[in-house]
């Protein structure tokens, strides 16, 4: 089976096939093998690499995986041929979609820093919610413009809700 | 004063377990109280008897003063053990106690006014002959107040709530223009956690550690020194990592830090456990900076090192017996550190986390202790804070403690909320830390986002993980299941937002 | 000598992981192995590296001398650590590591050798002038052997495999009868047990106690003495709960006790760690038994007391250094307690269980220490040995160790197979052990099958449990779901054979 | 709901209702309210019984239940209205049926001790079977003749395999 794997980066093109309890990877010319062995709790691996023993713990999230190594969470970004092939066509400028600031966990929102037509910069704080004890800064990730605030200060948001939609600058 | 035999514990989470482990081990009833979130909490779960006191929030429920002590009163409590936080150093409430013939188990009404005050607090130890931080001697009630001052102390200034504790409500200011950003934040953060927005300000040490005295009195004015906790890894104020004894001190220091501490506590009657927090600045000079009048959140550390139950000493004072060591405390053996894992996201710079824990496995083995108010299937709820465990270790020094760390971090299993395990195994093995230079700077001086980068190895594993989800998956996934290419990108960018989600 | 840093571990289950936790946190790089059975245990999840050695049967696999030896060799370990058990206290296998180039983590052949058989082992301690049990001198061909030795030092007798151990292949004789009985039993077990049949008695005291020396000898001869541990609790000769130190010792018999297991060790060059086993006789004379030439399993209470890694010293000692406390041992402090957790049911004379782990919660907090080989979902093997986990714990004093056991006792959930927690916790709460009163004979004299019964209270919540599940059951039971009442009423008589199924 | 449960050695009617999270339950005679909450995981109950906190684990077995409460097993026999009048039918004259001894775990036989025809006493042993590196002596529970036996010595025996057969005496 052939894989589009982005990990830390950089973007692999993995195949792969199982043979029993052995799994043969084939990754931008590196060939590693495994013997895997699926464990009873959860999705979990145990995985001996030239005897080298790893447990990896799998955790689907909303943008692909989160696989657990040693405590360590890696992110990472699995892509089927056909999604790869319209990622191409559709050229991926992530970047010049704008983006829209949510609430990370349930609070109240205790400060809002910009009002539509503002002007913001990759990494400054739009709005502040308080959530277990603390307050948090909410930034935007790219430059841009505010189009829209979606709630007030003292509003109590739930997890996930829209706060600020940023346009392209 | 009689056996205390029932004891209603006013708190949740893993101090309520601490204490009812030890109300069991001394043969007591123990009485848990629990707001309706909190229904399957485990400190309801383990204890001998559990009544509701109200709604999430904390105010309706543990802060709600008439509701627990009514509650307390109807189920007839001898004593009422307020953990830390909540009520733990509220005037009031003792008092509240005492009329209702109830023994609040730590210092009296009158110690806990004098010192949850940082400002009379202050004034008691220079009362004492205890170096304090220089700063206002009151609260300040203006901006111009503090740019007054700053002209007489210079800044750096530290910004503090009257009332505050635990790091909250506290803000660096380098200059006037940060005083116009953080008066407001400050005060409202002092409104919200303490009722009461009064703030102070002291001068700013560049790279303070953060240096703590525990002791221990009786009720006849017996006052013991139980060593010291380093506390300076910290990040906004709020502890991470703490340990005894400090790698800065050495005997003679830590001998004049022992006899300043029991200097304070004597000069306003101390009674029960209690904290004296100092400062230590570039020079290793300590200075005063407030008595925590409560069981600390750290306190496992100096009973790794002393052997002491400190919740079974407190109940012996409050019985108003001697503590168990009588004149002299045990000799300190070894070495303790503590790691308060925590509910947030150090890859997103430490943005807190909630959700159900999917599978938890602590650490075991020689010398690991986890304090732990969770439990697989435990949903976190919002309304309190995001501490989920202590880890604690022992070393017979403080390099096998260390590496005892590593290895328990390695071993600690805990899906779910995002957590700082990881920030934990970077700290642990950071060359800084290992080499004890510490201070409260330590993560603007050493922690950049990013650390937490896995090797190659990992990287490996991680890539034929993914491999081997993909072939658990390859029934249910349907090529191009993400409607197009646009929301597949789109994916991307919603990366940051979607992970605090979870 | 060089560092050892790849060291392979001979063992598996809890030891395993007991042995690679040090490992890690001294920074070695630890090898496990694995029969095909264990590929998903523990030890294997933990360790750096692993390897397979074989089929599910001890012989064919963790018994595979050749086996073990080639991995160990292809894989460039420096040194192996054998555990308990296996090939612990085999003489040829430590002399087959030492002609391969690999550290055998242990003492040498020749003291294995001397010790590993018990008629040699008593020639030893009486040459150095230490008080041994009367009985034949060597091995007994006979049935009428021993009644003719019987007629000398009198019944009742102790039948006992030379090459035994761990208490298996052991018999109590009372007369002439019962020998006819046990004759064949014994051999039989013992020839399974140790491939050697060869047996030998000794006078059997009636209500001993034992209690053995933790010994640790560095590579130039200096013996250290670490206190003894009382492992009177036990049944069928099968420890169950150790402690130390003994209640039944005083200032001056321990010390006559230590001196006495060092003067055996010191009279066959003792080297790495290792137990001189005792029985006390109603006096409170002591007599010795044997030396286990290994780690034993009960070493964590040792650690407990005195702060060492008996396996980080045992490494120490294998590279050539000196003992970490060089020639004066830490004051041990406190008290200690292990409970030998092990899936059998005490409710059916403690008939061995299997099946899957399916739910375990092991108890933390204040002095508590497991060390376990399961994890939830791990199914344990048929082919083992069926200790699941030891709990320890740490006490101030006796008393405060044996309330936490029974707090500790209280927290632990194991849901699977059949498993002796609450034995543990009858065990704890009985007036005799509370009081110190023990003896091998504990069980015997005290325990009752039904001593288990539960409480009022208990019974109570047992019956709302019982009509919650039936609630949640509605749906799918149908009324006489059982094909009829015969079958009905069969499953009552059944029960007792099903219950061991599980 | 009515059922008949038998606890330690006890049989009891018992007739119980819930109300949202309360439990009513009404046991001969005894009345007994709980507030309950069924736990993430297993089937595990918390109960508040006039404020008095157990955690029950319920496990079933064949002969019926297995309820731990604080680390102590109670076995619990739960029998609905109709089984009830059935079994009260059939006499439940269980012991006259006589038994069949079957291995409890998977090992080896390394001793039968009876022959077809012996009589047999209640807890007198008729097989050895070792396990776990332990030789477990298996007895029978009634008074009976041994009918037939049906493995014999050195053979591995699987968990439930049915090893000798009692008929009434």
């Amino acid at each position: 089976m052939k894989l589009w794997v982005t990990l830390e980066g950089r973007e692999a093109e993995v195949t792969f096939r199982t043979e029993g309890d052995r799994l043969v990877v084939e990754a931008d010319g590196r060939h590693i093998e495994a013997d895997f062995v699926r464990l009873p709790d959860g999705e979990v691996y145990s995985l001996l690499i030239a005897g080298r023993s790893h447990v990896v713990r799998v955790s689907p999230t909303a943008e692909g995986l989160e696989v657990e190594v040693r405590g360590t969470v890696i992110p990472v970004e699995v892509k089927h041929p056909l999604e790869k092939m319209l990622q191409a066509v559709s050229g991926g400028q992530t970047t010049a979609r704008g983006e829209t600031v949510t609430a990370p966990m349930p609070g109240v929102v205790v400060a809002i820093r910009v009002k539509p037509g503002d002007a913001v910069k990759a990494g400054q704080a739009v709005v502040v919610v308080e959530a277990m004890k603390m307050q948090n800064e909410l930034a935007v990730s790219h430059d841009g413009v505010v189009r829209e605030v979606l709630v007030s200060e003292r509003a109590a948001v739930a997890a996930g809700q829209p706060l600020v939609r940023v346009g392209p600058a | 004063m009689p056996r205390l035999h029932r004891v209603l514990i006013a708190n949740r989470g893993e101090i309520a377990v601490r204490i009812l482990r030890t109300l069991r081990e001394t043969e007591r009833t123990s009485i848990a109280i629990f707001s309706e979130p909190d229904r399957t909490a485990l400190h309801v779960l383990m204890a001998d008897e559990a009544y509701p006191v109200g709604a999430g929030p904390s105010r309706e429920s543990y802060l709600n003063m008439e509701r627990v002590l009514e509650t307390a009163k109807r189920v007839r409590a001898d004593a009422i053990h307020p953990g830390y936080g909540f009520f733990a150093e509220n005037e009031a409430f003792a008092r509240a106690c005492a009329a209702a013939g109830i023994v609040f188990i730590g210092p009296s009404p009158e110690t806990i006014a004098a010192l949850g005050d940082k400002l009379a607090a202050r004034k008691a130890a220079l009362a004492a002959g205890v170096p304090v931080v220089p700063g206002s001697d009151g609260p300040v009630g203006s901006r111009d107040e503090v740019k007054k001052l700053a002209r007489t102390i210079g800044y750096p200034l530290m910004l503090k709530a009257a009332a505050g504790g635990g790091g909250k409500g506290m803000r660096v200011l380098k200059n006037d223009g940060e005083l116009d950003a953080a008066w407001d934040l400050t005060r409202g953060e002092a409104k919200a956690a303490f009722g009461d927005d009064r703030v102070f300000v002291e001068r700013f040490i560049e790279r303070p550690r953060h240096v703590e005295a525990q002791i221990l009195a009786d009720a006849t004015g017996r006052v013991a020194f139980l060593g010291e906790r380093e506390c300076s890894v910290q990040r906004r104020h709020q502890k991470l990592l703490e340990e005894t004894p400090s790698p800065a001190f050495d005997a003679k220091t830590r001998a004049a830090f022992g006899e300043a501490a029991c200097r304070v506590a004597k000069q306003v009657g101390y009674r029960s456990a209690g904290t004296v927090e100092f400062i230590l600045d570039e020079q290793r000079q300590f200075y005063f900076l407030e008595v925590n009048t409560r069981l600390q959140v750290e306190h496992p550390v100096t009973e790794m090192v002393t052997g002491l139950d400190l919740v079974a000493e407190q109940l012996r004072v409050a019985e108003g017996n001697e503590l168990s060591f009588g004149d002299t405390p045990p000799e300190p053996r070894g070495w303790s550190m503590e790691a308060r894992i925590i509910a947030e996201d150090p890859s997103r710079n430490f943005l807190p986390s909630v959700g159900v824990i999917e599978r938890v496995q602590f650490p075991q083995g020689p010398g690991v202790r986890n304090d732990s108010g969770i439990y697989r299937g435990y949903e976190v709820p919002v309304f309190y804070d995001s501490l989920l465990s202590k880890l604690v270790v022992w070393g017979a020094d403080r390099d096998q403690a260390r590496r005892r760390l590593v290895r328990a971090l390695d071993e600690f299993v805990l899906e779910g909320p995002h957590h700082n395990l990881a920030f934990h195994a970077w700290l642990a093995l950071h060359p800084e830390f290992a080499a004890g230079n510490l201070s409260t700077r330590f993560l603007e001086d050493h922690w950049r986002p990013g650390e937490l980068k896995a090797g190659p190895e990992a990287a490996n594993a991680a890539l034929l993980a993914a491999a081997l989800h993909e072939r658990a998956e390859r029934q249910r996934v349907q090529v191009g299941g993400r409607e197009n290419g646009a929301s597949a990108a789109s994916a991307w960018k919603w990366a940051g937002r979607e992970r605090g989600r979870r």
